[in-house]
């Protein structure tokens, strides 16, 4: 192929997959109760715009906007294998197909397009790394696909109709918990999480930005339709076991996080973390449905469908973050990078935001819908019930927890890779991205900036999905005061009050410093205690920050460490030592290995026996098999 | 009456020689009591044509003697001449156990036939017995039996198994079906016999 | 338990309206800036305290305001490596304290930022002056600016559920979300119960009392007092807080220094507030509510400087024990508020 | 016209014997378009079960669903073949070989179609049989040690189940003799379905019982399936697509028939039976297929795996029975697909081993493409057609029991996983081994012995096109299905009770 020309697959693409996603938008603002069908000869396709699904399908399309404007710089690195816009372009329209469609097949087919393309970017790369992600992703995919299409099948038993218009408060608990077990797998909800720390980091950034941020947003997707539209009632344990894999997801994933050394791995696991939060929101909103807590439901309603918008901002940024600093400082790993932000000033500060957003600061979004869920947290204690109050309890203890977690672990982010000396050539020759680069990145956290501080607008708009879904409100102030009517008194949260009140703090503040000190200013080399300054292995290293924090919830990974020495050298003047440090998944380590071991020494015992090399032994099988049906046929039919 | 009688000891010598082939580690005398088994196969398509008068039944006895009694082994013969291989050594099980377990096979059969029969069907529980008898020796030999040339003969024994009750419940398949799967029978012992060769050239090389 | 709410969870205090009129605003102001200024008193005088207690002769109560002077005359040695971050840092930690400040209700009802003060929002304000402190910890490669980041976010993990479970548990206790209103709740149970007598069912001292030994633990974490940190030494294997400006200088150390007092004050002002809450609810009653805010305070300087006195300090790994007893009694303190419903 | 779907194959199998081997290609590419064409034809104009060749042979619904599948997996291995025959014999096979190759290619498609088009059960049985010989030495194609045992089992275990078989017809036989006395008649499947209450139900079920096993061993049913693998895994990829896709079906349409008389004589009990052993069929794929290590072995126990599905289908009756006559043709499809594209990785390699094949994605990017694609329609994804078939049979099964139906999919995930491990590791992996520069050589030689540079290029274009639009005419059938194909598989569903949603 000639290389000359490839840059225009990525042109093509970039182009497609920004105006195709803002004709959604554009429709999805033209009606909202569109409905259409397209027929082929057996199947038909039917699509609706339901307020749910044009929810989403803004947010799918306004993420892989700002994505695609992104990637039609960063894609340059891809010129030589242009499968890639190819792919990320279907995969975006899959996602956007899947949202709309509005029965069984059309949902599954899209569903199944969509893993597909994704899977097919997973091992984009195609080195071995990527092989084995790919591998457990599109395996675990599969698994989901099938409970979810099992759960469909169900309730097509039920209704006889395969739209889903049929469906509304048609399944059953079992249905709905199939459901959730086959979407679980695809949001990375901890038992199931496996794939996603794999697979997420070893696509190419704006592809891990896409599924990161969007795609397992399309779970929720799933789950909130089963829950809230198809659910015929009952089942309020499902909330609460909601809740708990949730809480278990939110601590965990942060956990991992902080524990890893590779950008994008970690923030992999922090989307595991966010995952987790929306579901104890979805639990804790269906438990109030199904309890009949209606304000309660509005509440938690609001913080899932925020946080989904929230993370899916922060997270994309980020991950668009990490692919820059792999593209200009050439490496993910965090323990190799430092002092980016001398070099990569403006891209640095976006990268601030995108982490203080997902960390859950104050002034902006990622706390607000934060905020939202330990409210509706502390409302369910209120109600009194008997589980829900002390599940709730349990909740918030992890929620907390991993709300401090996810401090350390992206501070640990930004700070080793932004700050600090480089620590290899690497990075200290790293250059300030493409000024498309940056505007693709800076658009999400724009906007993250002013849904945290001017939340009001987009409050409002999710008025709409909540009454589609839950069949209530809740109400906004335009002065941007998140005013909750039902829980008045309770409390309240004011995000631009609280940021004026901060601006107007600091401005103060500021102009008393300027006055009354001296403003004189030194540039120096830090003291490192006597080495040479130029020395940046003196600097903490990014394990060993998290290493205390380890240690104390030493239960939660399973960690093995070694140091080596190089053996020809004298004992006391080592020139060189290894220090490794493996950190496993619990759950993999003691679920899903010895689940893979059991089925693989099953099939041994099982090959031995089936198939033999063994004529004879063949032929045994084909008499035994005719007397066993002979036997069946005397003894039992006749 | 006689007839009967007569077509009775056919059948019986059908079962001896299968028995017979069970006790004998010999692969020549193994095709000759094939041939033989045929043979008297053969005699009782015949007496069932004499009986019923029926065109059809003599064709069967004749495309039986031409395939099954001369063709077949004629064929196996060349065959086992070119391969130079006469004994059965490999056995899972001893000749004395396997012809106590053809035996009982026998009575197994003499069970499931007794047990099927009683629905008043035309047909003699007798008859039914020894084909069903035959037929599960026959598998027995393939199972038991390592060396090629024996699962041929245990092949060719269950479909003379099948020949018996074919002829036996009912006066024969229509002509041209039977002549159908005659000449595949035919056919794929030609194509055994020339994959023995061939396994045995690769073997040796 | 039985469910006492049917269909929502609304609880109503009547009270809790906030219109801001010019006496509030102005009282606010007066709260505000009389505990700015007074804070770094505060620390001084635990400091004092201390000193004498140990037989020194000790520094000026008010050496503190001398220090932050100073600190702001001379220039600022920045490193070669450092950032914006480290420009901006300092002034994010304090005002994140400042902005937690404008919310307490020291001892006047209105604060100026009252009508948004949630207590998950002032957990959270705190963890955001963490994040600024850490990364400007991390800014100039030094080799103890990571460990004290490390450390801080350490102490910051294990105590911040705490934290957030005390809050909770007020929140629950009261019926309320908002730190005014919770405190006034109790203030208005307190002298229901103390002066007319009447018998409520909903005031009850043990839980305060789990709350308040809980969140004195917090604050000697977050604080960095002994027996946890202590602040006075530079050896770098106690460091955790000074570790994170040891490379401030000038006015950034001094912005950072009078942070700390404020956080000091900060978390003395809500412990004060458990202890026994008395907030004035108009102009008249400020003298007196300010009078015992300060005799509140002083106490508790004490009580600070005597578990500083007689404790050790701990090796690092012993915190956890020590902020697990805190979160396990704010827990229980939870599940009693719960039951009193 | 009917006619010409028997005797173009004869046709072809008498001028395969005197014309040269390059001639023969095109002659077979023609005269397969022709009998593509004349099924067409058939297709578009069926209204009703039509007999020719004085009532020996017969058209219905069902077979016809078969004959179409036939057809067009026939056209396109023709297709293929033409473009193997000219890559093997640039790699130095001798033309007599693939004369010969023609010959035994011919009388196998010949038999087959007279099997699958038989109204008379003794032909279909004759005609099994032949298609088993005919294909014995095509399986042995390439006369090596392990090929020569293949065909050994394959036979032997083939003629002992058809001999099974054949004791079916002769009871059967006998049971209709009391009605139409001893002639053709009786064993004319028309004739035998129009007198099914007459007839002795004892025996019709015994009769089910050994069709069920003797022509179930050629299904490749459970235990009986030991042959499967090995024959399907030597022969010529285009003679093991054919074998997959095809004889199975033809295999299947026996016990079918047998299943059609019962059910029209009111026998309802074989319906477990089949699902017994689909359900017992899809066990054992789903347990092996982790532990295989020739590629081509994998594909086969994936289609032991679909028979099982599609046995299923027809046993659990009702939707499902749509889905299986779906997957019949679908998986022909893609089972083609699969077995042609791992032929164009057998034909430059030829190494059957899965280690020894690595990195296809640089050497065989489109190959390596389609295998991946093939593999993710095999395990019913789509956008390709099999999501249809499978999905229409677990809707059966979901009906029938909603945790059998769950264990029917774990199995199903078993298998897509073995499957899916083998062939990514052969797309992207990297070869195991101590350092990676070793590996590389080692991939090298392992892979090319030694050709270096020697990919793709060096296969014949239509090796690379035929899979590649074998798949995309199944991701189109997804989406549009003719409307004459769909009449028949509605009407042919029918006959078994079955029907179609959407």
């Amino acid at each position: 192929m000639n290389t000359k020309y490839n840059g225009i697959y990525r042109y093509f693409f970039g182009c497609l997959s920004i105006l195709i996603p803002a004709f959604f938008i554009a429709l999805s603002f033209y009606d909202f109760k569109q409905e259409f069908i397209i027929k082929s000869a057996l199947l038909s396709f039917s699509f609706k715009f339901d307020p749910l699904s044009v929810f989403f399908v803004i947010f799918i399309s306004a993420l892989s906007v700002f994505i695609s404007i992104f990637s039609i710089k960063y894609g340059d690195k891809y010129d030589k294998k242009p499968s890639l816009f190819f792919y990320s372009f279907f995969f975006v329209v899959s996602m956007i197909i899947l949202v709309i469609s509005n029965d069984i097949l059309t949902f599954l087919i899209f569903w199944e397009l969509m893993s597909i393309f994704s899977f097919l970017l997973v091992i984009y790369e195609g080195n071995e790394e990527s092989r084995k992600a790919g591998f457990l992703y599109f395996l675990m995919t599969h698994i989901g696909t099938v409970l979810i299409t099992a759960s469909f099948i169900m309730l097509y038993l039920k209704t006889s109709s395969l739209s889903f218009d049929y469906y509304k408060g048609t399944a059953g608990v079992i249905i709905i918990a199939i459901a959730i077990l086959g979407f679980s797998i695809k949001a990375g909800i901890m038992p199931f999480h496996t794939w996603l720390p794999y697979a997420h980091p070893v696509a190419p950034a704006n592809i891990s930005a896409i599924m990161s941020g969007i795609m397992v947003n399309m779970a929720i997707y799933g789950i909130l339709k089963f829950l809230f539209i198809f659910s015929s009632g009952g089942g309020a344990f499902l909330g609460i076991a909601l809740l708990t894999l949730g809480a278990l997801s939110a601590l965990l994933g942060i956990m991992y996080a902080m524990v890893q050394k590779d950008i994008k791995k970690l923030l992999a696991f922090s989307t595991i973390e966010n995952m987790g939060i929306i579901f104890m929101g979805m639990g804790v909103s269906y438990w109030a449905k199904i309890e009949n807590f209606k304000s309660l439901e509005y509440l938690a309603m609001l913080a899932v469908l925020l946080h989904i918008i929230n993370h899916g901002l922060s997270k994309s940024s980020l991950f668009m973050g990490s692919g820059l600093i792999d593209k200009y400082a050439h490496t993910r790993n965090m323990e190799r990078l430092g002092g980016l932000s001398k070099k990569m000033k403006q891209l640095s500060v976006l990268f601030l935001i995108g982490v203080m957003s997902i960390s859950a600061l104050p002034p902006l979004n990622g706390f607000l819908s934060e905020w939202y869920l330990y409210i509706s947290l502390i409302g369910s204690v209120f109600t009194g019930n008997l589980y829900m109050v002390y599940f709730s309890v349990i909740a918030i203890a992890l929620l907390s927890l991993s709300g401090a977690a996810a401090g350390a672990a992206f501070t640990k982010l930004f700070g080793i890779t932004f700050l600090g000396k480089p620590r290899t050539v690497n990075a200290e020759n790293a250059v300030e991205p493409h000024i498309i680069e940056r505007i693709g990145l800076a658009l999400p956290v724009l906007l993250c900036v002013f849904i945290g501080i001017y939340p009001y607008q987009i409050i409002s708009a999710l008025n709409a999905v909540m009454f589609y879904l839950t069949g209530g409100t809740v109400s906004v102030n335009p002065l941007s005061a998140v005013q909750i009517i039902h829980a008045r008194s309770f409390s309240l949260y004011a995000p631009g009050l609280i940021a004026i009140a901060f601006a107007a703090v600091l401005l103060i503040l500021f102009f008393y410093l300027r006055a009354f000190s001296a403003n004189k200013k030194r540039i120096f080399e830090t003291w490192s205690c006597g080495l040479d300054e130029k020395n940046s292995k003196a600097q903490y290293s990014g394990s060993g920050f998290s290493s205390s924090i380890m240690k104390v919830f030493s239960s939660f990974y399973s960690s093995v460490s070694e140091i080596n020495f190089e053996k020809d050298v004298k004992k006391y003047f080592r020139l060189k030592s290894v220090y490794t440090e493996e950190i496993n998944d619990i759950f993999e380590k003691y679920l899903y290995i010895p689940i893979g071991k059991l089925y693989l020494k099953l099939s041994d015992i099982f090959n031995v026996l089936a198939n033999s090399e063994n004529i004879n032994v063949s032929l045994g099988y084909l008499f035994l098999s005719l007397i066993v049906c002979f036997v069946i046929y005397i003894f039992i039919i006749r | 009456m006689l007839m009967e009688k007569i077509a009775e000891l056919f059948i019986i010598l059908i079962l001896v020689s299968v028995v017979l082939n069970v006790s004998s580690p010999f692969i020549k005398f193994a095709i000759k009591l094939y041939s033989f088994q045929s043979l008297m196969l053969a005699l009782y398509i015949l007496i069932g044509a004499v009986h019923f008068n029926s065109i059809n039944l003599y064709g069967s006895f004749v495309i039986t003697v031409i395939f099954k009694v001369i063709l077949i082994p004629y064929f196996l013969f060349k065959t086992l001449k070119r391969v130079k291989m006469d004994k059965e050594i490999d056995m899972y099980i001893g000749i004395p156990e396997a012809v106590v377990f053809a035996g009982s096979l026998t009575l197994l059969s003499n069970l499931i036939a007794q047990k099927i029969v009683t629905a008043g069907i035309t047909f003699g529980a007798f008859v039914f017995t020894i084909s069903l008898a035959t037929f599960l020796i026959g598998a027995m030999l393939m199972i038991t039996r390592k060396t090629l040339f024996s699962q041929i003969i245990g092949f060719l024994t269950i479909d003379n198994a099948i020949f018996l009750a074919a002829n036996s419940i009912t006066h024969g398949m229509p002509l041209l079906v039977e002549l159908g799967v005659l000449f595949d029978l035919f056919v794929s012992i030609l194509i055994l016999s020339i994959l023995i060769l061939n396994l045995k050239r690769s073997a040796a090389a | 338990m039985t469910k006492i709410l049917p269909a929502s969870f609304e609880v109503h205090i009547n009270d809790m309206t906030y219109n801001y009129n010019i006496q509030h605003i102005g009282i606010g102001i007066f709260q505000f800036v009389i505990i700015i200024l007074l804070s770094p008193f505060f620390a001084g005088f635990i400091h004092k305290l201390k000193q004498r207690a140990r037989g020194q002769k000790g520094i000026s109560i008010f050496q503190f305001y001398i220090n932050f002077n100073k600190l702001l005359k001379k220039e600022i040695v920045l490193s070669k490596d450092a950032t914006f971050v480290s420009n901006i840092a300092p002034y994010i930690v304090l005002v994140s304290y400042l902005v937690v400040l404008l919310m307490l209700p020291a001892f006047y009802r209105y604060s100026l930022l009252g009508i948004s003060s949630d207590v998950i929002l002032v957990a959270y304000t705190f963890a955001l002056s963490t994040f600024f402190m850490t990364l400007y910890a991390m800014d100039q490669g030094s080799a103890f600016g990571g460990l004290g980041a490390s450390r801080e976010w350490f102490l910051t993990v294990l105590s911040e559920p705490s934290l957030i479970f005390v809050f909770i548990s007020l929140a629950i206790y009261t019926k309320n979300g908002r730190i005014t209103g919770i405190f006034y709740f109790i203030q208005k149970e307190v002298s229901n119960t103390f002066l007319s007598g009447a018998h409520s069912n909903a005031i009850s001292i043990a839980i305060p009392f789990l709350l308040f030994v809980s969140l004195f633990i917090v604050s000697i974490s977050e604080n960095a007092r002994i027996p946890i940190d202590n602040p006075e030494t530079h050896l770098e294997l106690t460091m955790f807080h000074e570790a994170n400006i040891l490379e401030a200088s000038g006015k950034h150390l001094g912005i950072f220094e009078y942070g700390s007092y404020v956080k000091l004050t900060v978390f003395l002002t809500l412990m004060s507030l458990i202890l026994f809450p008395y907030m004035a609810v108009n102009i008249y009653q400020v003298p007196s509510a300010l009078a015992v805010y300060f005799l509140k305070m002083m106490i508790l300087c004490v009580f600070i400087a005597g578990v500083e006195i007689f404790n050790p300090k701990m090796r690092i790994f012993r915190v956890p024990n020590i902020l697990s007893v805190a979160f396990i009694l704010s827990l229980i303190a939870m599940i009693l508020s719960i039951r009193g419903f | 016209m009917y006619e010409l779907v028997l005797i173009l194959p004869a046709v072809a199998l008498i001028f395969s014997v005197f014309t040269d081997v390059l001639l023969m290609s095109y002659l077979q590419l023609i005269i397969s378009t022709f009998v593509f064409l004349t099924v067409v034809a058939i297709s578009l104009s069926f209204h009703a079960i039509t007999v020719f060749f004085g009532g020996l042979f017969f058209v219905d619904y069902i077979n016809l669903v078969i004959l179409i599948t036939v057809s067009i997996l026939e056209l396109f291995v023709a297709f293929y073949s033409f473009g193997y025959v000219r890559t093997e014999i640039k790699h130095g096979l001798s033309k007599r070989k693939f004369k010969f190759y023609y010959f035994w290619k011919n009388l196998f498609i010949f038999s087959m179609m007279a099997s699958i088009m038989s109204n008379n059960l003794g032909i279909y049985w004759t005609g099994l049989e032949a298609t088993t010989l005919a294909t014995a030495l095509l399986v042995s194609f390439n006369r090596t040690k392990e090929s020569f045992e293949a065909t050994w089992k394959y036979v032997i275990m083939c003629s002992v189940g058809i001999a099974i078989g054949l004791f079916a017809i002769v009871i059967l036989y006998f049971t209709t003799s009391q009605v139409y006395g001893e002639s053709m008649k009786s064993l004319s499947f028309i004739n035998i379905i129009q007198a099914g209450s007459e007839l002795d139900k004892n025996f019709l079920m015994l009769a089910f019982i050994l069709a069920l096993v003797g022509f179930g061993t050629k299904v490749g049913f459970a235990p009986m399936h030991n042959w499967l693998p090995d024959a399907h895994s030597q022969g010529p990829s285009p003679v093991s697509a054919l074998l997959s896709g095809v004889l199975l079906n033809t295999a299947l349409l026996g016990i079918l028939r047998f299943y059609q008389i019962n059910a029209s004589a009111g026998i309802y009990y074989p319906r477990y039976f089949l699902i017994g052993f689909g359900f017992l069929t899809i066990l054992v794929s789903a347990l092996s297929i982790i532990k295989q290590k020739d590629y081509k072995r994998l594909f086969a126990f994936s289609s032991m795996e679909n028979m099982g599905l599609i046995a299923l289908g027809f046993g659990v009756g009702g939707i499902a029975v749509v889905g299986s006559l779906f997957q019949i043709l679908f998986h022909a499809l893609n089972k083609g697909a699969l077995f042609l594209s791992s032929g164009n990785v057998l034909a430059v390699t030829h190494e059957r081993k899965i280690d020894k094949i690595r990195s296809l994605s640089k050497h065989f990017p489109v190959t390596g493409l389609m295998l991946l694609f093939g593999v993710m329609g095999i395990s019913g994804m789509p956008p390709f057609a099999m999501f249809l078939g499978e999905i229409y049979i677990m809707f059966g099964v979901f009906k029938t029991n909603i945790w059998f139906g769950f264990l029917v999919f774990l199995l199903l995930i078993f298998i897509f996983a073995g499957l899916f491990s083998k062939i990514l590791k052969m797309y992207i992996g990297v070869k195991d081994g101590e350092n990676g520069q070793q590996n590389e050589n080692k991939a090298d030689s392992g892979t090319r012995k030694g050709k270096q540079n020697k990919g793709e290029k060096e296969i014949h274009p239509f090796m690379l096109y035929v899979p590649l639009i074998l798949l995309l005419i199944s991701s189109i059938l997804l989406f549009y299905m003719p409307s004459p194909f769909l009449h028949i598989v509605k009407s042919a569903s029918a006959e078994f009770g079955g029907k179609i949603i959407f």
